[in-house]
């Protein structure tokens, strides 16, 4: 646009990503339905390696006194397990359905700014693998997911284990915040002609304030992240006790992002719920503008509410109670999302698919897990379950029975979408019920362990501590659920191999992105939709619904049937976020190589700015 | 749909089993098993967790209850349910087509409802709320009576406890008179650890340039469990303890008597029990350990003077026997593998003989 | 970061009309953007600050903050700052009213402010180095403060090289008046740096001074 | 929110003047002048805390009203810059009172 000739001539020169298909279309993409599909696979991926992790775990905590896993083994293995589900596999999956479903959701043609959300996906992956090379490279770290010093300083954690974890989250952080912000503007910004912020999905409310978490909170950790790595490489001495350091300024940095972080996990869980369980019980949402409202309220009260991870750093009772009681606070506008489910579901006419199931999976499991979190909230009896199996119960029914369970239910639900191809219904089921059987039987023994007295975070213990059989137990459960999610994955590879093309709306939905095809066009909507109420789809296919002197919603309202300008590929943000990858090494092994990283990016960023917007001209196939 | 409702009783069952564990023999015999506590203070806490329980489970119950009630009750029947069916695209355009005439009526909210759901849950709230202020500060006061004051200090991997009072300093086993409250003040040498005995009292943090209090009681004599509950290297897992509570004339014996040097029965006994020491204070031993009356004063170790009283070895690893003690002096790396004390490569002679002298420290 | 940035990634829906204004807010995706940045730098600087105002005084040893603040090389230094938002907003307004070669000039103002700040601001860097031995290793609060000021001075520079760009093609002639948001953005950004040392100026530096 | 950013959007397109800016620049002179003047009076001790942390409140405001022209521009930006402000500050005071 104002760049001169002389910056054109030579940023045109540049090579510009022409292929459409095949493994440079994919490098390249800018498309969000393909980063979505992107995040989703290299998400599952990850997913699997916490998995095989989690599973380690479970095998040497089976029996008392095995030695199956070496004590440091084990500590890497928790630490790299939790950190790779929740920055690795859950937020990337909840990532990977914002991706593809927010611009249908709210009837936009794209995110605001598609390159950025390549760039989120590229730091993603960079900092996935980054954490993940350590293994190579002389251990990951053995700190914890929350790494507090001073046992992951350089005193006691010698090695690069910990600065691995340092740089990877910090890169990965980079590509959430992009996100963040892009989603925002999404949202508020992107939305079709009378898509109103009340007119929108449940599951678009839920991703804006998921975002603004996200925008608030991961700035916080990066500044913890960035003292503990300063402290380790530059020897500076934030937490050096003997320079006078509290080291308990770590653990509140940490959980003022540590506890927004949990709903930024469950928050698009409870989206995707309210989603499902409208469209197969034939009913709208119940008391959607009170959902809207508790929504809001979660994410805001959510930031008040740290402390109540360190209620036995001696805060003394004052500080305390205020942060018992504005947790517990959080149970209302929960609660009130419980019922008003509750309430979708009353009256309606009940279909069990597996999305479904998956879903009522989640409001059977989260209502435990949230349960058990008022239980932690009391400060008194929380220094007794504190950092026992109780937590580790409380946190994985919420995390599992939560976010996993409904990403599963999306994937059933929305998979046909993503991938044009219907899911087999019977396998979806049988693994439903494996993985529910198999999860209470993993965690539910975890809440008694933690009344028992197990501490969390033990490589082993005695026999005579009457923690044998429920060990056993949960064991046996993690292997059930391995089988569940390998029957997710062979169903996944056979139906999108095999399974039933998709039809534009197998659900009967109730939402825009039904109203196209499955897969999505690269264009979305051929003409943009406009809408005149909420569950606009639903509207349209029912029109004696729509009320009063409202407009009947109906196709002529929408959009002219133009020519449609998209933007191509480009190789930039891939080039950004390999320069920062390379950097995140140089850090660790040698200068040069990081300032020759931090170079790489900054050119790409030079020519992301020059290289023009490789518009294309798409006459939509008139499939509409 | 019979297969939600059966698995959601089979669910409920399921739990309601395992939460009739609780009381049972197995939960009371486990040693750290806190709902069966041992002193006024892991007692109010135990109350108070099985206050939040019973409510929990009742709000457990009622809506899962009615979550159960609405699965079953509102199925869909006939037509419409076939688009749960796999029966593919035909079967699911039919079921949508069957659903015009089946359109349950179509309602949006109910703004009565929402204002009980919101309020119920607040005053159950409110239940927990009361005495969750209560007791933390209650807890946070100074005990009543006659406190007893230790100074519990984290190492790497093992426990320190010093009774300034009393001039006594021991290790992994703290030795506490009955019906007394003990003030705990809690610190760390190194890195973060986590102060726990289940059944006396809940946590405390032990963090490096910190200091916390706390305190509990024990009203019966015993032997309770306790272990580091904050993650703190390699061996976090074997980082345990013992309280002993002793009647208190015991107790009162026990700290006279800290100190006085080797028990021994048989003069054989006691030259064993004399070269022990010397080779104690010759070899690395005193470098690191201290025993009082002697020249050891190391501090990088646990405090020895009592060990052969003690009921454990190695922070609460091993039993505390003859064999084990051995096993131990001789090559702790294998019992312990990274534990911050080596191996010292004594004779096997010099071996039995420090072993001898340690038993003796009774 | 140069304003074709914008274009470059532009929403498809919009840029098949050419131009922005169809945006659901009314208002443009890249400066709802920035102000979403410049929130969750609050964030940032807010965690920073925190960092100093919990460890400033627990320094074992010395020098501690109230025995090396200099108050009047830092004034002399805010003064500059604030003087070059000054300059910032004029090059803005010249921007709205599509006067190429004055944004030039009032770019170039701005950056010279900047440049002015940051002579001081390693001034008394080298001087607290040099004259109270004062370093990032040397205690805690030598921690804080060099990194909370030292990531506030990095936003500086990176603000620069950002003008610097937009002042390329202001002289050029080629920032016409259709492109003011690309420097009203950037002057948002430049501003917000300013805002954070008028913070910094009075936490680190006043209170300390008054003995707070 | 959405409808009324919208108004004001359109109809806000008036910003500050040449003129309002030098008087920002000019008071921005002056509040730092008083700010450094103030701390050397031995008679505002007691409340010296206030008195710097309102004037390094009103020069941001300042600048943030008029150099950002939140007091021009869409209401949106105010509420999320105001958000993120305020979010930050309470959060820092809480840590600080929490370590003090
Ligand atoms: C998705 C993630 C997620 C979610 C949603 C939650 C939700 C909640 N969490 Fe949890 N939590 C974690 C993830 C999560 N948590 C993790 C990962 C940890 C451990 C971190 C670590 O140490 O590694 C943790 C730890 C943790 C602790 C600290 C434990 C400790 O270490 O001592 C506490 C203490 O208060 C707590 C409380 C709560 C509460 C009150 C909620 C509430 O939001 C729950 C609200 C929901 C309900 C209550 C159910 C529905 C409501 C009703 C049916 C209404 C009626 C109910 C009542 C009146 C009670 N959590
Ligand atoms: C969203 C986050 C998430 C998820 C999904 C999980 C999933 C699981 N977690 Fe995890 N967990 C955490 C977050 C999560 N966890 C966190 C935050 C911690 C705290 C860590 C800390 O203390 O720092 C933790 C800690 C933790 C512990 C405690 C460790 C300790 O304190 O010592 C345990 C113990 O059992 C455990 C178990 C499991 C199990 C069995 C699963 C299962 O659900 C996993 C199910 C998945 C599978 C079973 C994978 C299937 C894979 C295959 C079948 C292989 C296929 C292979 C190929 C195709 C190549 N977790
Ligand atoms: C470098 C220091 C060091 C030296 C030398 C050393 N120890 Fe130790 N010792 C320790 C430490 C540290 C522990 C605690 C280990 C643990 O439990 O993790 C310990 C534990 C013990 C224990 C168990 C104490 C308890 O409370 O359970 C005994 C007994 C013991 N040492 C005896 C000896 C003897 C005998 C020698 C000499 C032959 C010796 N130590 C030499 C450091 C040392
Ligand atoms: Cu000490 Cu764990
Ligand atoms: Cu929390």
């Amino acid at each position: 646009m104002a760049t001169t000739t002389l910056e054109r001539s030579f940023w045109q020169a540049l090579p510009k990503p022409r292929a459409r298909t095949g493994f440079w279309s994919w490098v390249t993409t800018v498309d969000h339905k393909r980063i979505g599909i992107l995040y989703f696979w290299t998400a599952l991926a990850f997913f699997l390696i916490g998995g095989v992790e989690a599973l380690l775990i479970r095998l040497q905590l089976a029996r008392p006194e095995q030695d199956l896993v070496a004590p440091d083994l084990f500590n890497q293995l928790f630490t790299m397990h939790a950190t790779t589900m929740i920055f690795l596999a859950i937020m990337p999956l909840t990532a990977a359905f914002f991706n593809y479903f927010i611009p249908l959701l709210v009837g936009a043609r794209d995110v605001a700014f598609p390159k950025l959300n390549a760039l989120s996906y590229w730091m993603f992956l960079a900092g996935g693998i980054f954490l993940n090379s350590s293994w190579v490279l002389g251990g990951p770290s053995d700190a914890g997911w929350f790494g507090y010093p001073n046992y992951s300083l350089s005193e006691f954690n010698p090695g690069l284990g910990v600065d691995f974890w340092i740089i990877g989250l910090l890169l990965a952080g980079i590509g959430t915040l992009v996100s963040g912000f892009n989603f925002i503007v999404t949202i508020l910004n992107m939305r079709a002609p009378g898509m109103s912020l009340m007119r929108m999905p449940m599951f678009a409310w839920a991703t804006l304030v998921t975002s603004f978490l996200i925008v608030f909170s991961f700035p916080v950790i990066t500044v913890a992240l960035l003292l503990l790595l300063f402290d380790r490489v530059f020897g500076t001495v934030f937490f050096d006790v003997f320079s006078g350091a509290d080291l308990t300024l770590y653990h509140h940095l940490f959980w003022v992002f540590g506890h927004p972080e949990v709903y930024i996990i469950v928050l698009p869980a409870m989206g995707i719920v309210s989603e499902v369980l409208p469209v197969f019980s034939r009913k709208p949402l119940f008391g959607y503008s009170v959902m809207v409202f508790s929504t809001m309220l979660i994410g805001f009260v959510g930031f008040g509410v740290w402390s109540h991870h360190l209620f036995t750093v001696g805060m003394g009772p004052v500080v305390n109670t205020i942060f018992s009681l504005a947790t517990m606070i959080i149970a209302v506008p929960t609660g009130i999302k419980m019922f008003n489910w509750i309430g979708t579901l009353f009256g309606g006419r009940l279909r069990f698919t597996a999305a479904m199931l998956y879903s009522l999976g989640f409001l059977a499991l989260f209502l435990i897990g949230g349960l058990t979190g008022v239980m932690l909230s009391a400060a008194p009896s929380n220094t007794q379950i504190h950092h026992t199996y109780f937590v580790v119960g409380h946190f994985h029914y919420v995390m599992i029975g939560g976010a996993l369970f409904s990403l599963m239910s999306a994937l059933h639900y929305w998979g046909p979408k993503m991938f044009g191809r219907m899911l087999d219904e019977r396998l979806g089921k049988v693994a439903f019920w494996t993985l529910f059987v198999g999860f209470n039987l993993t965690f539910f023994p975890m809440n008694i362990l933690g009344v028992m007295g197990m501490p969390r975070r033990i490589y082993t213990y005695s026999a005579g501590m009457g923690w044998d059989g429920l060990n056993a137990t949960s064991t046996l459960g993690a292997l059930i659920m391995a089988v569940s999610i390998l029957i997710t994955l062979y169903n996944l590879v056979t139906s999108l191999r095999n399974g039933e093309r998709a039809p534009a709306d197998p659900w009967d939905g109730r939402t825009l992105e039904w109203a196209i095809p499955s897969p999505a066009p690269e264009y979305n909507f051929a003409r943009l939709p406009n809408v005149s109420s909420r569950d606009e789809l639903w509207v349209r296919k029912h029109p004696q619904l729509a009320e009063g002197a409202a407009v009947a919603a109906s196709a002529e309202s929408d959009g002219p049937a133009e020519p449609i300008a998209m933007p191509g590929g480009s190789y930039m943000p891939l080039l950004v976020s390999l320069g920062l990858f390379i950097a995140g090494y140089g850090l660790l092994y040698s200068m040069p190589v990081f300032v020759g990283g931090i170079v790489l990016s900054l050119l790409g960023l030079i020519g992301w700015g020059f290289e023009g917007d490789n518009m294309r001209i798409i006459q939509p196939g008139g499939e509409q | 749909m019979c297969s939600v409702k059966s698995a959601m009783w089979r669910g409920l069952i399921l739990g309601g089993l395992l939460l009739a564990f609780l009381p049972s023999q197995a939960a009371m015999a486990a040693p750290q098993y806190w709902l069966d506590p041992a002193g006024p203070v892991a007692e109010m806490q135990g109350r108070l967790f099985l206050l939040t329980l019973w409510i929990m489970i009742g709000i457990f119950v009622t809506v899962s209850g009615v979550l159960v009630y609405t699965l079953v009750r509102f199925r869909a029947k006939g037509a419409a349910a076939a688009g749960s069916a796999p029966g593919g695209a035909a079967a699911r355009r039919e079921s949508a087509a069957a659903g015009e005439q089946d359109l349950p009526p179509q309602i949006e909210g109910s703004h009565k409802l929402e204002l009980v759901w919101t309020l119920i849950p607040f005053l159950l709230l409110i239940v927990i709320a009361i005495p969750t202020v209560r007791y933390s500060f209650a807890l946070a006061a100074d005990p009543e009576g006659d406190p007893i004051k230790v100074r519990v200090v984290g190492h790497q991997w093992w426990w320190e406890f010093q009774y300034p009072e009393l001039g006594i300093v021991t290790g992994n086993e703290m030795r506490i008179p009955v019906g007394r409250p003990v003030e705990l003040v809690i610190e760390s040498d190194d890195v973060i650890h986590k102060f726990w005995v289940p059944k006396l009292a809940g946590k405390m943090d032990a963090i490096p340039g910190r200091v916390n209090r706390m305190w509990f009681q024990a009203d019966e004599p015993g032997v309770y469990y306790g272990q580091c509950a904050e993650m703190c290297g390699t061996h976090h897992a074997n980082m345990r303890l013992r309280v002993v509570a002793l009647p208190p004339a015991e107790f009162e014996q026990w700290a006279d008597n800290w100190g006085r040097g080797p028990v021994v029965t048989s003069e054989a006994e006691r030259q064993a029990v004399e070269r022990g020491r010397q080779v104690f204070e010759t070899r690395a031993c005193f470098g690191c350990h201290s025993i009082e009356g002697t020249a050891a004063r190391g501090v990088a170790g646990p405090n020895l003077t009592d060990i052969g009283l003690r009921t454990t070895l190695a922070a609460g690893i091993l039993e505390n026997t003859p064999e084990n003690l051995a096993r131990w002096i001789d090559d702790p790396q294998s019992v312990k593998p990274g534990a911050l004390m080596p191996r010292v490569g004594l004779t096997d002679s010099e071996l039995n003989d420090v072993v001898a002298y340690l038993r003796s420290l009774r | 970061m140069s304003h074709s940035s914008h274009a470059a990634s532009m929403p498809a829906g919009a840029a098949a009309h050419g131009h922005e204004h169809h945006t659901s807010l009314g208002i443009p995706n890249h400066k709802l953007a920035t102000w979403l940045f410049i929130a969750s730098e609050s964030m940032f600087f807010a965690a920073l600050i925190t960092t100093y105002m919990v460890f400033r005084y627990r320094s074992v040893v010395g020098p501690h903050p109230d025995e090396v603040v200099n108050i009047p090389l830092t004034t002399v230094s805010t003064f500059i700052l604030l003087m070059s938002s000054l300059t910032m907003a004029l090059g803005v307004s010249a921007a709205q009213r599509g006067e190429s070669k004055a944004v030039g000039r009032f770019l170039l103002f701005t950056i010279l402010g900047g440049i002015g700040f940051l002579v001081i601001q390693f001034y008394e860097w080298w001087h607290l180095a040099h004259h109270y031995g004062l370093t990032w290793n040397t205690n805690i609060f030598g921690s804080i403060f060099y990194i909370l000021t030292g990531f506030h001075k990095a936003h500086v520079i990176f603000g620069m090289i950002w003008l610097a760009v937009l002042a390329v093609s202001a002289f050029r002639g080629t920032l016409r008046r259709e492109h003011a948001v690309h420097v009203d953005v950037a002057g948002l950004y430049w501003h917000f740096v300013d805002v954070v040392w008028i913070v910094i100026f009075t936490v680190v530096f006043l209170l300390t001074e008054a003995g707070v | 929110m959405g409808e009324r950013a919208m108004d004001r959007a359109h109809a806000g397109h008036a910003h500050a003047g040449t003129r309002e800016y030098l008087k920002v620049g000019v008071m921005l002179f002056v509040l730092t002048v008083v700010e450094v003047a103030v701390i050397y009076l031995e008679a505002l001790r007691p409340v010296l805390a206030p008195v710097l942390v309102g004037l390094s409140a009103w020069k941001f405001l300042l600048v943030a009203s008029v150099f950002m022209h939140l007091k021009y521009d869409s209401r949106v930006y105010s509420g999320f810059f105001a958000v993120g402000v305020v979010l930050a500050i309470l959060i820092a005071l809480a840590v600080t009172a929490i370590l003090a």
